[in-house]
């Protein structure tokens, strides 16, 4: 019988199960101890583990983040916090030149089993330089995986899978997300989620259209499916999970059988995610299926502005997914 | 809307009316976000006034700025018209940034300001450069770069000190150090825990002064700004103050004792000081400070009330507006 | 009569020019000056201009670029270099929050007319941290433009025309090309260079498929299209020069007519710039007539390794661009 | 190969062995590029042999190090098999890393060298996480950084000293200044002038000694890594030393004169100093000397035969290499 329980809370049941369960997690972030983080991710963590196991840290990402390859490649489990997903910019050369390449680089013999969870998005009126989804970068990084939670349920377990897997993984949540209610069952011991990162779902079958999401636009593509469903077009929804790696097939057996594709992210359109989940369908048999130009719903191609309507302009809604399914089921 | 070259003691008037500004300005931002009417979060300098008064008003015509996400006070204290910054805050076309930038993001190039950012010590490169336009252009101004405590550790610190020093540009580097980054403390933050410490490790100067005391404010950045102007490169001015509000909207003030937070508000608050010490030292009468307030206040309502009449930011060019 | 050059002497031709002809150009990088930049570009700038236009700095690579951004918008006209591209990760601030960002964040009312350029790309035995191509990244980021080029001629047109851009500009030049000779006309003016970013050209016309590439898989794709020639597939090459912004109408209007599309570059496939270039054709009507699923020849998953060998089968050669197109012919 | 707790007073032997190994390895590697056998490039430590030898000798058995792209002195002295690293820059599957990292990225992670970097300054926040973890696990072990001159800055420089001061982190930052970055002199890179002074910056202690005395050397790390292991926290070391070749291949040294390269190589070559002070304190005869210095030399040469040997790298799992 699951009950329920908020994104947000399902990420601190998740660290909170780390870090009973293995001596070797500990958590570091700015803000993270008594502010409990800027989002309320971590509170009373730092009253139940104490200040060695989760560490403030001063606002030095770079450090944060290469601090957290030094642990790891010794022996720990870190699980690191930025602020803001957009605050990566400033940790890059550890996680991508480091924390990516250093189990290829040093002939795999040595493992950086680290967490970098950050969250993204807009939606908050915190404009330009707090409202990033910067997922394609690392989507184009071997070396990493990236996971994006859109459930209650997601907030938990893929933080739990990337905590469990022996490669650097960037968990990227969703602001908008952490507020949000849904079923939840918490895990009783971390091994028990043992599903791999990669593995998209099917959040609702469909025989019209496909529509691929993940973070809140998968959220949002369920929504849509929902109106569209009303009009009698019988949407598929497919909630991508993880963009490194991505799991192609799904899509692919999926879009065999509707014959129309709708991808959507709230990341700008230009080189995101979107056109390589549209080009796995391309560059296999399943473009024989395709009826119609697929279609993407982005993020507009400009930075996130502040003002309320602008910003909700910016960013797709449900409105715009269903505007483009109409069109795609005439073309 | 200020002069420049305002002095604490030859000309209080602009002073204590620009500190007065600036925490009515943020006051009614707290008015008009429990209203509703401001969208997003944002960072209240109540309590700092001294050091963005003290230093602006330390500069000249032409001299620039850089500024943080806590920046309301600089952009007054540097002339900017807090109806266009209300206008901003308030999601108009005609803010500061036709509502595209909101709060930390309140620039006035043309006036000088290049800008609050949202990005921790994300100024500190700018202002160094900003700083080599004015040595390479010979134009004969400086630049003040506005920093936390907290951005003391940010790696860019070190590069933007380090280049400003080597290549001896005009740089002030102003810390607001109001003890805290956004929970931590910094004397936990800060290894060796002073930021104007750091400087020697640049061979320049540092100096740490009373960042609540706008006369002490005013004289060490008019130092450093003749020394900057006149080819001596750059200083760390470190104020030591305290911001009385949260760290911004969600902030639970769990990191601190209210008891700290009153001692620092009725013992040490900048505005009350600099009144009382015109009032002793006969710079002002009581009627003029009291004139002043109301003014600063009236200044305000003003700008509050015509921003609510701008019209509203506007989608029309907006899939454009990525590009020059 | 055109005379011949080799790239870096063109890129070097153009930074000339630049700094000839503009008082409010300089350059600022990590030893451009007397030791000429580590692949010899600047070489002799610094005798020619002096040390206040052609700025050693220290290894910092972040000042360097927030250096830019402030000089840019008080009124010079900065042209920085990043000794390799890999270095771009500690100057993600600048580049991405800073300089794409403030016109737009500022409300219009500035301009950050910078030019970073940066050598990128693999074959030089330099390994994982000083072989990558990360111009996807930048792709994805709006208020940003990247030229990538792979002629002689372009390496300085490109880089005139970022220079006369208004707003911040990627250059990627590619380590290998440096040495490459081809024909070159040395413009009078940096004002001669009139062609705005984002023009992709046709370098060879064909009709049985299309190639597209940009950098150094520009030049290889070439190549393949001649040995392609003598089994008698008519392959047109089209060199994109810029992947932000990306002329989608160039390769759509080509795939009309050929029917099949192969897209290469030496960055990782995953969420690749090839991966944008497909789906500008498959969201367009030019997807009715492809014949067959696209094909991507790119980097293969994983960081880049030391070994001749290891790095020879990583980076897509002619070979492989060869073996794509015969196999594309075939589906 | 190496011992641990070598002492360049009364065990020079293995002192002087390996400083030797760390010359002729590095002149093997000269002679095997002229010979078209190397790919990419390489930099080369040649009269930087007594800060390596001089710094990991002080240290213990399992303590770590991490390196840089200037780090094949740093393999040998800690402890490194030269065969392992001269197959990995030969391209073999057996060499460190499969041929996959080659000269910039040799490492033994299980011997505790974490590795080089080709990112200037790159390891130094990695140092500091693995300074956490022998706080966290109470090890009892410390990590020694090296990094050069240029690195220092860096804004991870920055990062990386201030977290370890903060933590108390059992690090030992080791600055090799061999004057120069790639090509700009220290003085002029480095406002301040000193590396060692900047710790004062993070209230740590910063000691600069003579890099090319392996007695210095061995002493200020021998007492910093005391500290370290006592729960003392990190202190930098700076050794002033110089490298004869050119930053890398590339390399016209026309930032310096020959002038300058022949009088450290003449006047203050490392291993010369200290093979002279040995045979003048009478620490060590000159057929001694003369013995250690052909094992040295035979060391290397067998090193070279065997890692000619190998296996070459293999691109059979290569597409699978990314992932553990
Ligand atoms: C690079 C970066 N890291 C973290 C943050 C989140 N953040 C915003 S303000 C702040 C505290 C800054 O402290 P300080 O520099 O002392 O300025 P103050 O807020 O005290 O005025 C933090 C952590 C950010 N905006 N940018
Ligand atoms: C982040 C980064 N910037 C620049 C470089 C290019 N580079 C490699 S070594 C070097 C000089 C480093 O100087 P220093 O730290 O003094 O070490 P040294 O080479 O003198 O041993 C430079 C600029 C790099 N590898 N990484
Ligand atoms: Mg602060
Ligand atoms: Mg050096």
């Amino acid at each position: 019988m699951p009950e329920t329980s908020t994104y947000a809370a399902a990420v601190r049941a998740a660290l909170d199960l780390l870090l009973r369960h293995d001596d070797r997690v500990f958590l570091a972030g700015e803000d993270i101890g008594v502010y409990g983080g800027a989002f309320g991710v971590t509170d009373g963590l730092l009253a139940s583990y104490g200040a060695d196991r989760v560490r403030d840290t001063p606002i030095s990402e770079d450090a944060i983040a290469g601090m957290a390859v030094g642990a790891a490649i010794t022996g720990l489990r870190p699980i690191i916090e930025m602020q803001f997903s957009d605050f990566v910019v400033n940790a890059m050369d550890p996680i991508v030149n480091q924390a990516a390449k250093l189990h290829f680089m040093y002939g795999g013999k040595v493992e950086v089993p680290l967490v970098l969870r950050a969250p993204g998005g807009g939606g908050t009126g915190a404009a330009a330089q707090h409202s990033q989804s910067l997922e394609a970068w690392f989507a184009h990084v071997p070396g990493l995986k990236v996971a994006l939670p859109s459930t209650v349920q997601d907030a938990c377990d893929l933080l739990l899978a990337a905590a469990a897997d022996p490669n650097p993984v960037i968990v990227l949540e969703h602001k908008l997300l952490y507020k949000t209610e849904g079923p939840f069952t918490l895990p009783a011991s971390p091994n028990e989620v043992t599903e791999p990162l990669g593995r998209a779902r099917v959040t609702r079958p469909g025989t019209d259209l496909t529509i691929v999401g993940y973070s809140i636009m998968a959220a949002r593509a369920l929504e849509a499916a929902e109106l569209l469903a009303q009009q009698g077009i019988d949407a598929a929804v497919i909630d991508l999970r993880s963009v490194r790696p991505i799991d192609h097939d799904t899509v692919r057996a999926s879009v065999t059988k509707t014959g129309r594709l709708l991808v959507t992210h709230e990341a700008p359109q230009s080189a995101g995610v979107g056109a390589e989940v549209i080009t796995g369908v391309v560059e296999s048999d399943a473009l024989d299926y395709l009826l119609a130009p697929v279609e993407r719903v982005c993020g507009l191609e400009v930075p996130m502005p502040y003002a309320r309507e602008l910003e909700r302009s910016v960013i797709p809604q449900v409105d715009d997914v269903v505007a483009a399914a109409e069109r795609l089921m005439k073309a | 809307m200020s002069d420049f070259q305002r002095d604490p003691r030859s000309t209080p008037e602009p002073v204590l009316t620009n500190m007065w500004r600036i925490r009515k300005f943020e006051e009614a931002l707290e008015e008009l976000f429990a209203r509703g009417m401001l969208h997003g979060t944002m960072h209240l300098s109540i309590g700092q006034e001294a050091t963005a008064e003290g230093a602006c008003g330390a500069l000249q015509p032409g001299d620039y700025i850089t500024s943080t996400h806590r920046g309301h006070g600089h952009t007054i204290a540097h002339g900017g018209q807090p109806m266009l910054m209300m206008a901003e805050l308030l999601m108009k076309d005609t803010g500061y940034c036709r509502g595209r930038g909101g709060s930390m993001h309140i620039a006035d190039v043309a006036s000088g300001n290049l800008g609050a950012n949202g990005i921790v010590a994300g100024s500190m490169t700018i202002a160094a450069g900003a700083g080599l336009t004015q040595v390479m252009k010979q134009t004969g101004r400086i630049v003040t770069c506005f920093f936390g405590d907290g951005a003391a550790n940010e790696g860019s610190f070190h590069e933007a000190v380090n280049l400003s020093a080597i290549w001896q540009l005009p740089v002030v580097w102003l810390c607001e150090n109001n003890q805290y980054g956004m929970s931590m403390a910094q004397e936990l933050s800060t290894a060796g825990g002073s930021v104007a410490a750091r400087a020697s490790a640049y061979g320049i100067e540092g100096v740490a002064v009373d960042g609540n005391d706008v006369f002490a404010v005013h004289d060490a950045v008019a130092a450093a700004a003749h020394q900057a102007r006149s080819g001596g490169g750059p200083t760390i001015v470190e104020c030591s103050t305290y911001r009385y509000r949260g760290h911004s909207k969600s902030d639970r003030n769990l990191y601190r004792t209210q008891h700290e937070i009153d001692e620092w508000r009725d013992e040490r608050d900048p505005i009350a000081r600099y009144e009382h010490r015109l009032e002793t030292e006969g710079l002002l009468t009581v009627s003029d400070i009291d004139r002043y307030r109301r003014v600063a206040a009236d200044d305000i309502r003003q700008a509050v009330q015509e921003a609510l009449q701008q019209p509203d930011a506007t989608t029309t060019d907006l899939a454009e507006s990525a590009y020059a």
